[in-house]
């Protein structure tokens, strides 16, 4: 299949979709239907997006909800795989940690924010609710993932008689990678979203901020301008992981094989 | 629909057989009302518990929100018949045409004591001069919480346009005072008291003085326009309110309210007996909630003019 | 000097729905740079018994011993080639990657020139850079044995290590097998299906019973320390006591219809 | 998170947290007045319980949650299947699904009172789209691993697309799979108390709490809704975790790491 | 009549350093009915060559036909006993459960009999409630033997089938092959190692050249239907044609140093 196909396949579903939303939207409007005032056309969260994505707001709210969001994101991952891989591999670990992992995790994370605010205080509770957030997805698939390793891989690394870190980022990492990947990329999203909460309170900037600003205000067009940037950050991050997960993950045969046996299949 | 399931907490749709009130018929006779848990609608709560709606042959349901916004979003969806709300939110809708809304009766007038600028003992922030170039806490922008300090600030020639405001819930405001974090808070009853008494918390100034004075705070509107409920239902809106006045008259007695405090703004016991209580409102008056459109106006949070008497019920009793 | 002492062995696999007594009451001794084969009915117990030695499961009864210590853990010095080798090899390496992973210890140069060596010995030269599942069968076993090689162990445990490669590169893999054992003096523990093998590598043969394995016979091998595929293989000793392994396994026949 | 096989280890852990946390509220470390300390919220949390509107404030967020995570594991999974196992399906869609994904329920909190009400659809509906994605992307992350020979030996045995997709792929995926679905209960939680939270309307632990923290730093039963919230989720894993034992006896006991 | 017919057929694996020709120009036929061993060094392209005519990898060059129609998709029919048998069972299947899976379209009461029949004959009748991993390896290449036997295919490929088991075991399995293709008339094409098995199973051998494989040979084996491990190995015609193919298999040595 070219890459032009693969294009167009790409972004056909997504074209239909916003014109769909665009033409559902126009006609609401035209007939003044109730509650349209909140459900404004693309072209014109377009229009409001341009001007409030890159007027000052790019710095004063996207940067430093970008860079929260970002270091939280990472600070969890590496979080999340060290200890993932910890409670993986020792039972030990696990039967004292697992049941406090366990209930932490459950703790919706605005319910956190009081644990957060007595610590580091309301101002600065973002990064810690973001970190705390976005660790789960990345902890508990690499436990999957440390766990699943091989039974003969961890007898020959036995064998060989392997340092602990050659066992723990040459054969446990690895075997666990694929899984780690889909964590990650379930906590790339979470951060996100967390960064969105935890600006709702004591942040004076951040994308989270504007936008409950604008519902606040009733903009509908800027509230779904401040959405779509979500959107579009999300996208953007999202394939740029994918990226490195396929230069990581370039040693599996299965990201053509298998899918392609299975679609084949029968 | 998934409403339907008692066990998720839906509305059980009993629907009240409804004696007839002293004027006409009522249109609808179960009516829903989103409120918030806060000290504004203790004589609402008092009128259901006291039958004062019954009495009118309303069968009122009270709806808890989480925010003011939250209760306006569920009276524009039509879920709920009748929203509480602190003024801003409703005017400003209004003032950009989201819906018509008709405010059908005024709940709370501020007192002193009731929205005051608090700071923390060691505070840098003593007095009104002393705010430019401080931290002070708020709940958001474009509220009662930061319009009426600013009006305060303006009027006695202080640059308001200075101070730095940061946005929390109250319960944050304390340790946030503590902490240093920020250097005081704009808070409401019971939360002037709470602050008070956890961290000794001093006041710097009325948020409620001056050019805010008797500021209406917050009141309970509908939406208008045809086919919709305000316009469908002036019996209703008519019995609701005189259901509502009764108690409102009543609530000059703080132990009339006192107990609705605890028991739905859960306010413990003891700071409840301490809470100043404000005015509740027992008319309706146009151009007192004017003086709230003015100010958002005057702070540029609304733009254009806005007559607040175009938002009362042609129904309405009293003037 | 006993190398390894198997004493009283015995191992009995656990599980949900009752146990299974894999190997019983096994003894036997290897001296250093002995070369034992195993042979026994499939499912006697063989793996399990390497599994023992290399202290990668405890037993339940017995002890083993390594130079008279008591194995309690995976000893050092040691290298198996297991069974399962298609699962012992690690996907994300390169087939160079996978020799070297063990040798750690060695410089960068030394790991290369190892890998490079072992590969080159079992014909496998030119695959260095493709990953495992790039490779047939054979192929990815001679990498797991090529692994162990380099790894130079003094004691060398082997699972059926030639049972998927052609017989060419069979004979060619058992002579290299003899000639690493007696330039390095490599102590060999080798589990094979072929008694003919076992006969032509073995110093000695054991021959297991069928489940649970206890040791039927313990053969001395007497035809030398230099052997060659066609001479030795017609040798009249040879065909001798390939007959009488062949015999002792008979007594215990699996029941196949 | 399993394997905890002796209880009182896993209850050290608990036990250690609760004592940091006790500690932490008793000294100066942090405001006492805001953190309470457990001491206070887990009796507070007993009383609670015992009474009738808050028992049917947590029933009713439980109800809500479960009911979300079903409905997810219904989309998710089938659509997990297609979409790990048919490449043209799978780039067509996730465009659109990774835009989607990163936009949070609170966000659209007002939009769907406006759409859907104060009634229990609109924390249903938000949780259902926050829990999906776990499920859906385990689904196909597990997919991705299949063994591909697995693959080939029942395709060699004229197992067809959906034979393969439910009697290889599916088992196979299955454990990685309620992984997900492990991560998607507590995150249908989170996104139900917090819609209670955020938006009121319906009852629920959520609102409890937010009418709670109205009234002036009543923090003992904020912080006992919060514990309480971590003790379901803990309540709901163990069971999620049975279930894997149980469901996957086949998967072979891993050899532990020293 | 042809059963499978072979036809100019290469395969070249495509990678992204480089792709690699596994077989090239293939040609044969086999009749329905027979049983064609197929012996090549290890690497040469054996597993590649099954896995184009169970239609699971579409061959870059050339065809194969069954009864006369291109494959093209797995055809019905057919079973495969893999190299790999470890990875092949289903873990999450018991061994009886495994033994039935292909067998979807048998009533519940036929399914059992037929996984009891084959189970008990690989001499597994006792682990049919364990799961795979609880089996040695042996053990595990039975269960796929059975499962392929289960399913009563009229095309039978099998890769190394008997590598794993004991050389007992293996003659039993051999008969048992042998009487199976007699009684159910199954046409069995059969890559092994031992060149000796490739004479006492096959009415032919296809001897290939080492990568990519090219038939070097097709040698018919007159040693009539019915054979016996003894007398049949014993045969004058058997040690005669055992040499012929080593010699073929020598023309194309792997170079093992
Ligand atoms: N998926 C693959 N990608 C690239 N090359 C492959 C792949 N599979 C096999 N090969 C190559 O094709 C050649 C033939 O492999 P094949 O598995 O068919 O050999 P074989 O004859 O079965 O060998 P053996 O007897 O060792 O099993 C080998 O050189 C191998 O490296
Ligand atoms: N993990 C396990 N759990 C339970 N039983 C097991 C386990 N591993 C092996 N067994 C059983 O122990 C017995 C011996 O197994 P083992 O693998 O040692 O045999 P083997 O002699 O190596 O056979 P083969 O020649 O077929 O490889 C078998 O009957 C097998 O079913
Ligand atoms: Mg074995
Ligand atoms: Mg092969």
């Amino acid at each position: 299949m070219n890459r032009v196909t693969r294009t167009a396949q790409r972004w056909v579903v997504f074209a239909v979709a916003v014109g769909l939303w665009e033409l559902v939207t126009q006609l609401a409007k035209a007939a003044e239907a109730e509650k349209s005032f909140f459900f404004p056309p693309p072209s014109e969260i377009a229009l409001t997006a341009k001007d409030l994505w890159f007027s000052s707001a790019f710095g004063d709210h996207i940067v430093p909800g970008i860079s929260r969001m970002l270091g939280g994101w990472a600070l969890a991952g590496v979080i999340g795989i060290a200890l993932g891989i910890l409670l993986g591999r020792s039972r030990r670990a696990m039967a004292y940690l697992g049941a406090v992992f366990n209930f932490l995790r459950s703790i919706p994370p605005p319910l956190l924010v009081p644990f957060f605010v007595a610590a580091v205080g309301p101002t600065n509770m973002q990064f810690p609710t973001i970190v705390f957030g976005a660790i789960w997805p990345v902890l508990l698939n690499t436990v999957d993932g440390a766990r699943g390793v091989d039974a003969t891989k961890v007898e020959t690394a036995r064998v060989f008689r392997l340092s602990r870190a050659q066992w723990t980022f040459g054969v446990v990492l690895p075997s666990a990678l694929p899984k780690v990947f889909a964590g990650l990329r379930l906590s790339l999203s979470i951060a996100l979203i967390l960064m969105v909460i935890s600006e709702l309170i004591g942040s004076a900037n951040g994308i989270g901020n504007q936008l409950v600003r604008a519902q606040r205000d009733y903009e509908p067009t800027a509230m779904w301008a401040w959405i779509v940037l979500l959107g579009v950050l999300g996208y953007l991050f999202n394939t740029l992981l994918l990226v490195l997960e396929r230069r990581a993950l370039a040693w599996q045969p299965r990201h053509s094989l298998e899918t392609q046996a299975l679609a084949t299949g029968g | 629909t998934l409403s339907g399931c008692g066990l998720l907490g839906g509305d059980d749709n009993t629907t009240s057989s409804g004696s007839t009130g002293s004027a006409g018929a009522v249109e609808k006779a179960k009516v829903k009302v989103g409120v918030l848990p806060v000290v504004d609608v203790a004589p609402f709560y008092r009128a259901i518990e006291q039958g004062y709606f019954r009495d009118q042959g309303l069968d009122v349901e009270p709806v808890v929100m989480a925010s003011g916004a939250a209760s306006i979003n569920a009276v524009l969806s039509g879920d709920v018949d009748i929203a509480f709300s602190s003024y801003p939110a409703p005017l400003l809708a209004q003032s950009k045409k989201v819906a018509e809304f008709k405010i059908v009766a005024d709940a709370l007038t501020a007192k002193p004591g009731h929205i005051v600028v608090v700071a923390p003992p060691n505070s840098p922030l003593k007095k009104p001069t002393d705010a430019p170039g401080k931290k002070i806490a708020i709940t958001a922008r474009n509220t009662m919480t930061d319009l009426a300090p600013m009006s305060v600030l303006k009027t006695q020639g202080v640059d308001y346009t200075q101070v730095e405001w940061r946005e929390m819930t109250f319960a944050e405001m304390i340790p946030a005072m503590e902490r240093g974090e920020v250097d005081g808070a704009v808070v409401v009853e019971p939360w002037v008291t709470t602050a008070m008494k956890k961290i000794g918390a001093v006041p710097v100034f009325d948020g409620a003085s001056g050019p805010t004075a008797e500021m209406p705070m917050s009141g309970y509107v509908a939406i208008g326009g045809t086919g919709k409920f305000a316009s469908t239902s002036p019996n209703t809106i008519a019995a609701f309110q005189r259901g509502l006045a009764k108690a409102q008259a009543e609530a000059t007695d703080r132990t009339k309210v006192e107990p609705m405090f605890v028991k739905y703004a859960k306010i413990d016991q003891q700071t409840a007996q301490l809470v100043t209580i404000a005015t509740y409102s027992t008319s309706l008056e146009a151009n007192r909630i004017q003086r709230v459109a003015n100010l958002m106006q005057e702070f540029g949070v609304i733009k254009g003019n806005l007559d607040v008497a175009s938002m009362i019920p042609s129904s309405t009793s009293n003037k | 000097m006993n190398m390894l002492e198997v004493d009283g062995l015995g191992h009995t696999y656990k599980g949900k729905d009752g146990s299974h007594t894999a190997i019983d009451g096994l003894d036997f001794t290897v001296g250093a740079g002995e070369l034992v084969c195993v042979v026994g009915p499939s499912g006697c117990g063989k793996s399990t018994l390497l599994r023992t030695i290399a202290g990668l499961i405890r037993p339940s009864r017995g002890t083993v011993s390594l130079h008279g210590n008591k194995v309690d853990g995976v000893p050092s010095d040691l290298a198996v080639v297991f069974q399962d080798y298609s699962r012992s090899l690690f996907p994300w390496l390169s087939v160079t990657r996978n020799v070297e992973f063990p040798l750690r210890t060695l410089s960068r140069t030394e790991r290369e020139a190892r890998a490079v060596e072992a590969l080159a010995a079992v014909g496998l030269s030119t695959a260095g850079k493709k990953y495992p599942w790039q490779l047939s069968g054979g192929m990815q076993q001679r990498v797991a044995i090529a692994r162990a090689l380099a790894y130079r162990p003094s004691l060398l445990l082997m699972d059926e290590p030639f049972a998927s490669v052609d017989a060419q590169t069979r004979f060619e893999l058992e002579d290299l097998l003899l000639r690493i054992r007696r330039e390095q003096d490599t102590t060999v523990l080798l589990v094979t299906h072929d008694i003919d093998e076992s006969v032509y590598l073995g110093d000695r043969v054991l021959v297991l019973s069928k489940s649970p394995a206890t040791v039927v016979a313990h053969l001395d091998v007497p035809l030398g320390p230099v052997r060659d595929q066609i001479t030795t293989r017609a040798s009249d000793d040879f065909v001798e006591l390939r007959a009488k392994v062949a015999g002792l396994l008979q007594g215990a026949p699996v029941t196949v219809r | 998170m399993s394997g905890a096989p002796r209880v009182p280890a896993s209850l050290v852990g608990l036990v250690g947290f609760f004592a940091i946390w006790e500690v932490a509220s008793r000294t100066d470390l942090v405001p006492g007045y805001y953190l309470r300390p457990p001491s206070v919220v887990l009796p507070t949390m007993v009383t609670l319980l015992g009474d009738p509107e808050f028992v049917r404030a947590v029933v009713a967020t439980l109800a809500a949650t479960l009911l979300a995570l079903v409905i997810a594991v219904l989309i998710a999974v089938p659509a997990g299947l297609v979409l790990g196992s048919v490449p043209p399906v799978r780039r067509a869609v996730m465009t659109l699904v990774e835009f989607l994904r990163p936009i949070p329920s609170v966000a659209l909190i007002p939009l769907a009172l406006l759409t859907f009400g104060t009634g229990p659809d609109t924390k249903i509906t938000l949780a259902v789209y926050g829990a999906l994605w776990p499920i859906l992307f385990n689904t196909m992350y597990a997919l991705d691993e299949v063994d591909p020979l697995h693959v080939e030996t029942a395709r060699a045995f004229g197992t067809g697309r959906l034979g393969l997709l439910g009697r290889v792929a599916l088992p196979s995926a299955a454990p990685f799979v309620l992984t997900g679905v492990r991560l998607s209960f507590a995150i249908a939680l989170a996104v139900v108390i917090s819609t209670e939270l955020f938006s009121g309307g319906t009852i629920g632990l959520g609102q409890v709490v937010n009418v709670a923290s109205g009234g002036g730093l009543n923090m003992d039963t904020v912080l006992a809704g919060t514990v309480l919230a971590g003790l379901i989720g803990y309540g709901a894993n163990a069971g999620l975790e049975l279930l894997h034992r149980k469901a996957f006896a086949w998967s072979q006991p891993k050899v532990g790491a020293e």
